[in-house]
């Protein structure tokens, strides 16, 4: 978080430690999270693996590898945040990662005021604090703006009303991060950022039956629940706009991690599968396919790199790539998991394989945080309103 | 005897069924009667448990029987496609012995082509049949298998033959299913249902009166079998339409169909369920999103089309003229609406595209379509191999050079066997 | 225009008599209209060529086939005019047949009143005279309900005011029809269809510069020009709905004419041109391209049938199978354009070889009358408003 | 003396340029000069022309040249090509002899590679030279030959032995194009620009010292040509940053500039012209259709995510890593990015799309663009040859079986040599 760098850290290369660190969570993620784990989580009531959990955030520090050290994190930034990501969906694990140390720490990084931040924020990072943010509401957006959660100031502290919905492993976090307004303000006014603990009154979580079994969703309800308040009043907006644009190029790495798994295991399988006495990989039109599939993952990966790099550079505007890291990510994901089930045959149909769950998390991600549709439209209207500013 | 006519058959069939139909016989009784009589497939040969009707006079009979509702033989399943392989090569034996319980609806069958090491490639079948005075020993592995679990018997494809081309090495059984040696495990599928079977073979006997057709000749043989599999499709697309009525026959009908059907039951949202698609963009208020409107026109128009396409080939047929492109182009065409559909489905789903079941639109209907449409593009022959086929056929492109019809298969490099 | 066909008169297969008329027309454009021919025309100053014309009007007698007899026409219905325009597509003949005997004619049957209709329908019929119709205005729609050309009825007749453009042939007709609404109206009511003769007073009418010179279009400015009402006054809305409907079928159907003599092309070569001691067409990219195109043109082509199957079953809705058609269409010629330059390669993108006077045209028509985006959009909204009207 | 360091290369240059440089010198004076003291291509040998420095001291060099506003030697067209190939394979005699003019801009050089039947096959090439004791004779056609119309020199692909695989028959020469036997002849585009040309080779003459390389490796030398390819294209996106002072020799500078560019007048177009997409959807109020907004998004993100993947390239060059999937990707992102462009500019452009010239959107810019595009995808390597690269190269996937490699040429199928 240096507000003065004069270059960007990542320059589109990655130096020797944080290639590195890319090879240490790749092997955490061999070791601790192989397909078999994945597959005894999916199956789980809540699909959380607390000794995973544990893990990631004891063992190898992950949970705040993007937060300043004087504020409990490991002192890297956005670009390593990315990297995390990556290697996390790569091996396609199933964690409330996203969740608790993607949106809810960015968050309180952005949003939060000093106090409540510099209480909280360690105990996201150790671990010992799951938390997740809660922004979209039932029309299914991710912009902060279009919160009509309502929160009220009485003699007893805070109190939100409304309901909060996709909310990632909202029915297993401790903290619920909970962006409302005051009531009657509209658009980007009146946003603060509540912490809504678990089993507090007037909060009702339920658990939603999620397409991708290894990211779970939940619906919270707020009737008068108690809550915090984390941001300054009425001011969270801008903080929050900039979490939700780090997250998603954090989002779109983890996102790029899948699409090359489901390259890696398509190209493989095709040069090991024969048909016709030949791999099916030397016959022309999957190989074209397979290079059109590596030029649009070799483009999301190069956009989620910019974005992270955008991300890491305080306070550069990053809005725009976040869109464009986001909407390549969510196509060439689902079009990686529809040629790897493709191409695989009946095979990459069955339950037993694990192509199915990549599919299932690039269909569920591909909408998460907003669809590549959404976020080709924020694009072109945010370049629009700039240049229409630039002008005289 | 004259030859039969619409107005002859008409009343004959009219007055057999005043002397024969009721709705509280039992569906198997029924079904033999039937079968003894002739009309229950008028289209097949006299000797043959049928009457040498033309297809228009079969039509007929069968228009009669519909309108007093006579159930018809049991046609469900992989038993059309069995039937009509028998009936073409199958020895006499076989015909008496096997088509009456078939049309019954006593024995169930399966068919055992597929195997893991051959896919698209079905000639590359590696299962092996050794033969010795008896009969045959078969060891080898097959896949895709639907309804295996309860079926008497099975068509199987098997490799006899290894030191000629792999065409021609191939011989065609009717394999008793009910014995060691056959073990069939369900497969479960992405979308969570379990609609096929792997089979198991070790060491399983095949008697001499197994063999259909020459041995050798298995290819050719199957090559009638996968010709009719367009028929099952179509037959399949009539299921929706049993009308039922009331009686013990039908109650029984209904189990018969009921357990039929449960493989094939994610199959209309494996097309795509384009027919859900304007009336809930219109519901959720997505249709006021332009971009939400292109997605959905795109799977509507496809359906529309793939119809008028299809119309079109029938009508070339009922004309008499030779088929055309347009004749092709089906299995292609649904996987290009099935997809299309599923992006529209998204399309409108936003965010709730990552729910499913109570939780999901139209309770959970949405997320099954989204994890079964990629099995419409790859069953029943690939998106790759219709491609294939089209180019060739339709628009006499020449063949790739091949590199393993003109060598003995043993010498083919295929797949190392998996084994679990 | 039998009002009571029961039964759908093509039935999705042609008769032995439609057949033969097909062959008629081919066997005419092959000799009357060779590529050589058309290259003269495209370098020619007006694009039209009278001695072509004529042919197709008396020789053939092609000029009114949709036109009932008794209005001067042949009699035949619009299937037979869909067999035209597939023919003329198919050969990319550049004649005033779009504009004149199908725009203008369509728009005289539907939109005219019994006295002018019988007036002028026999001279287009038989070629006299060369009609176009004018409908799109700056905006580039061809919904006559955007109609912003004013008509003023004064002591010596109506007199136009405002523009027209993208006029097909504009600047060779002899006749141009002009939708015009009556000052003050809006949407659909108040609309006319007028006549205004080539150098009548207050017309001033200029060739465009097309990108496919096989179609000329021109910009028409009426300044008081002198005009003949065709119509009953403010009463040709549904008439000129139904007319370019029509229209709409009779392009498609030229279009999956242009898109299969691509097609064609373009498997010949396939077939003939070596690459790596193989036929190009032997690679299994090609093949598979080839065979989605030729699922394209085949969709594209039922479509049209089937429009042009519904126009002739009057008065059967049109609206919507004309969008398909007409979306179909545009998306099958242009896949078709781009595939068959990309797949002749170099000599594809030559001025000498033919590929290039279909890919203009493909071009051009994939936006003349409304593109495919629109035609999806007015397909759409059309069966939700009909569905929401079928509701109680 | 102790090698070379930024500072003394620095001081040298300056020293150099402040005894040498002058505006109002002869262009190709100057260049004598430049070519004399080695500045001019400072990375090349000390004994040919250059200076023997490492691609980061050389470009130190040129830092200066620029800061001084002093113009380099002649770096256009196929000339960085030829020059590449003639030092790495040619005889001192033909560096002597041709890379000074070379340099100094007063020869010009064309390619003679492609040929009607060898397209994507480029060793295809059936150009025919047979050797006598003076030399070669050769005839053939070749084709898509820029500014061969002014050309002094081509490199030229001809096949020498018609008795051994295709890659081993060719040979590599300099064939002087101002003769009798060379007839050149404009090739019009279907956007009406005529920037290649048809080369007619009829008994042409080469000389004993025309061999570039030896004989029957031709192939091999062309691979150096091509290789440098690359560098041409990235040249010539430098172009338009060319920074022209006061002078004589800016004049004859601007006027070789002019003459060079003038084949790739339309390349912009070619390219799709994304710069033009976001204000045009402005100005024309086209923004306000969120389908527009998808398809002006979708070229856009492809540029933004092109530039990102080149820099990746660029950074893991930098620092020395082995190139990664991202350095072969940059022609097929090119073509992917001008169509995406080319729908952009359709959508946003509507009707208006029918017309050209003064009459068309952006007088006519939008139609060439329209007309344009699809040569990307073509020239210089078709999409099709780069995914077979890609699939075969980055991602390791068999080649296919060949049939035209391990065969004389002379019995190899190939085109119907086509003649006018």
């Amino acid at each position: 978080m240096n507000a003065a760098v004069a270059n960007p850290p990542l320059q589109f290369a990655f130096t020797a430690e944080q290639q590195q660190f890319r090879d240490s969570i790749a092997r955490f993620c061999r070791t601790h999270a192989p397909t078999a784990r994945t597959r005894q989580q999916m199956a789980s009531d809540t699909g959380l693996d607390r000794e995973l959990w544990n893990g990631l955030c004891s063992d190898l520090g992950l949970s705040g590898v993007q937060v300043p050290e004087s504020l409990g994190g490991q002192g890297f930034g956005q670009v390593e945040l990315g990297i995390v990501m990556e290697e996390l969906g790569r091996a396609n694990v199933c964690a409330p990662y996203l969740a608790s140390s993607v949106l809810a720490a960015n968050a309180l990084v952005n949003a939060a005021a000093p106090g409540p931040r510099d209480e909280w924020l360690p105990q996201l990072c150790d671990g010992t604090q799951l938390a997740t943010l809660a922004v979209a509401e039932a029309d299914g957006h991710w912009d902060p703006h279009r919160t009509t959660v309502a929160a009220r100031k009485t003699d007893r502290g805070w109190r939100l009303d409304g309901v909060k919905t996709y909310v990632l492993d909202g029915h297993v976090a401790d903290l619920i991060l909970v962006v409302a307004r005051a009531p009657g303000s509209h658009d980007h006014e009146g946003l603060s950022l509540f912490a809504v603990r678990a089993g507090a009154p007037g909060l009702q979580v339920r658990a939603l039956n999620s397409l991708d079994p290894t990211r779970r969703l939940a619906r919270v309800e707020c009737t008068g629940a108690e809550a915090l308040l984390l941001s300054e009043e009425g001011a969270a907006g801008p903080g929050l706009d900039r979490a939700m644009d780090e997250s998603l190029a954090a989002l779109a790495s983890e996102m790029v991690g899948g699409a090359q798994a489901l390259l890696d295991a398509t190209v493989s399988y095709a040069k090991m599968r024969i048909q016709f006495g030949r791999p099916i990989g030397s016959f022309q039109a999957i190989k074209h396919r397979l290079a059109d599939l590596l030029l649009d993952v070799e483009f999301a990966r190069s956009a989620a790199y910019r974005a992270c790099e955008r991300a890491a550079e305080d306070p550069s505007p990053l809005r725009e790539v976040a869109s464009v890291a986001k909407a390549l990510a969510s196509d060439a994901f689902m079009l990686a998991a529809r040629e790897a089930v493709q191409l695989h045959g009946g095979i990459g149909f069955t339950w037993e394989h694990d192509t199915h769950l990549y599919f299932k998390r690039a269909q569920s991600s591909s909408v998460l945080l907003g669809s590549a549709a959404e976020h080709r439209d924020r694009y072109v209207l945010s370049l629009a309103a700039r240049t229409a500013g630039d002008r005289p | 005897m004259s030859p039969p006519t619409e107005a002859s058959v008409r009343d004959e069939v009219r007055a057999w069924l005043a002397q024969n139909w009721s709705p509280e016989l039992g569906l198997a009784e029924w079904r033999r009667r039937l079968i003894e009589s002739g009309w229950g497939c008028p289209s097949w040969p006299e000797q043959w448990f049928g009457r040498g009707l033309s297809p228009a006079l079969a039509a007929v009979a069968e228009d009669e029987m519909r309108a007093v509702g006579a159930v018809s033989v049991a046609q469900f399943g992989v038993r059309l496609l069995v039937a009509a392989t028998l009936l073409e090569h199958g020895t006499d034996d076989q015909k008496r012995r096997l088509l009456p319980r078939l049309l019954t609806g006593e024995d169930t069958w399966c068919q055992l082509f597929s195997e893991p090491g051959s896919g698209s490639d079905l000639a590359g079948v590696t299962t092996r049949a050794t033969e010795d005075a008896e009969g045959w020993t078969v060891t080898g592995q097959k896949v895709w298998t639907t309804s295996a679990q309860h079926a008497h018997y099975g068509i199987l494809l098997a490799r006899t033959d290894w030191n000629v081309p792999k065409h021609r090495g191939l011989s065609f059984f009717v394999l008793p299913m009910h014995q060691d040696g056959v073990e069939v495990r369900p497969l479960r599928q992405m979308n969570g249902y379990a609609s096929f079977n792997e089979v198991f073979i070790s060491d399983a006997r095949i008697g001499r009166d197994g063999l259909v057709g020459p041995l050798g000749e298995g290819w050719k043989v199957a090559l009638t079998t996968l010709a009719h599999e367009r028929r099952m499709a179509d037959s399949m697309r009539n299921w929706g339409r049993l009308q039922l009525g009331e009686g013990r026959i039908y109650e029984e009908l209904k189990a018969e169909y009921a357990a039929v059907m449960e493989p094939y039951k994610w199959y209309a949202q494996r097309a795509g369920r384009t027919d859900l698609l304007l009336e809930r963009a219109q519901r959720t208020g997505r249709i006021d999103d332009a971009v939400v409107r292109q997605d959905v026109a795109r799977a509507l128009m496809i359906e529309r089309a793939a119809e008028w396409t299809a119309a079109r080939a029938r009508a070339a047929r009922a004309s008499g003229q030779p088929p055309g492109a347009e004749g092709s182009l089906g299995k292609l065409a649904a996987s290009n609406l099935a997809r299309a559909a599923a992006r529209a489905h998204a399309s409108i789903s936003g965010a709730a595209a990552m729910l499913a079941g109570e939780d999901g639109p139209e309770q959970g209907l949405i997320a099954e379509i989204l994890v079964s449409v990629p099995a419409c593009s790859i069953a029943g022959g690939t998106d790759e191999i219709q491609r294939n086929i089209i180019a060739e056929r339709v628009l006499g492109l020449p063949r790739e050079p091949s590199t393993d019809t003109d060598i003995p298969f043993r010498d083919v490099r295929r797949n190392v066997s998996s084994s679990r």
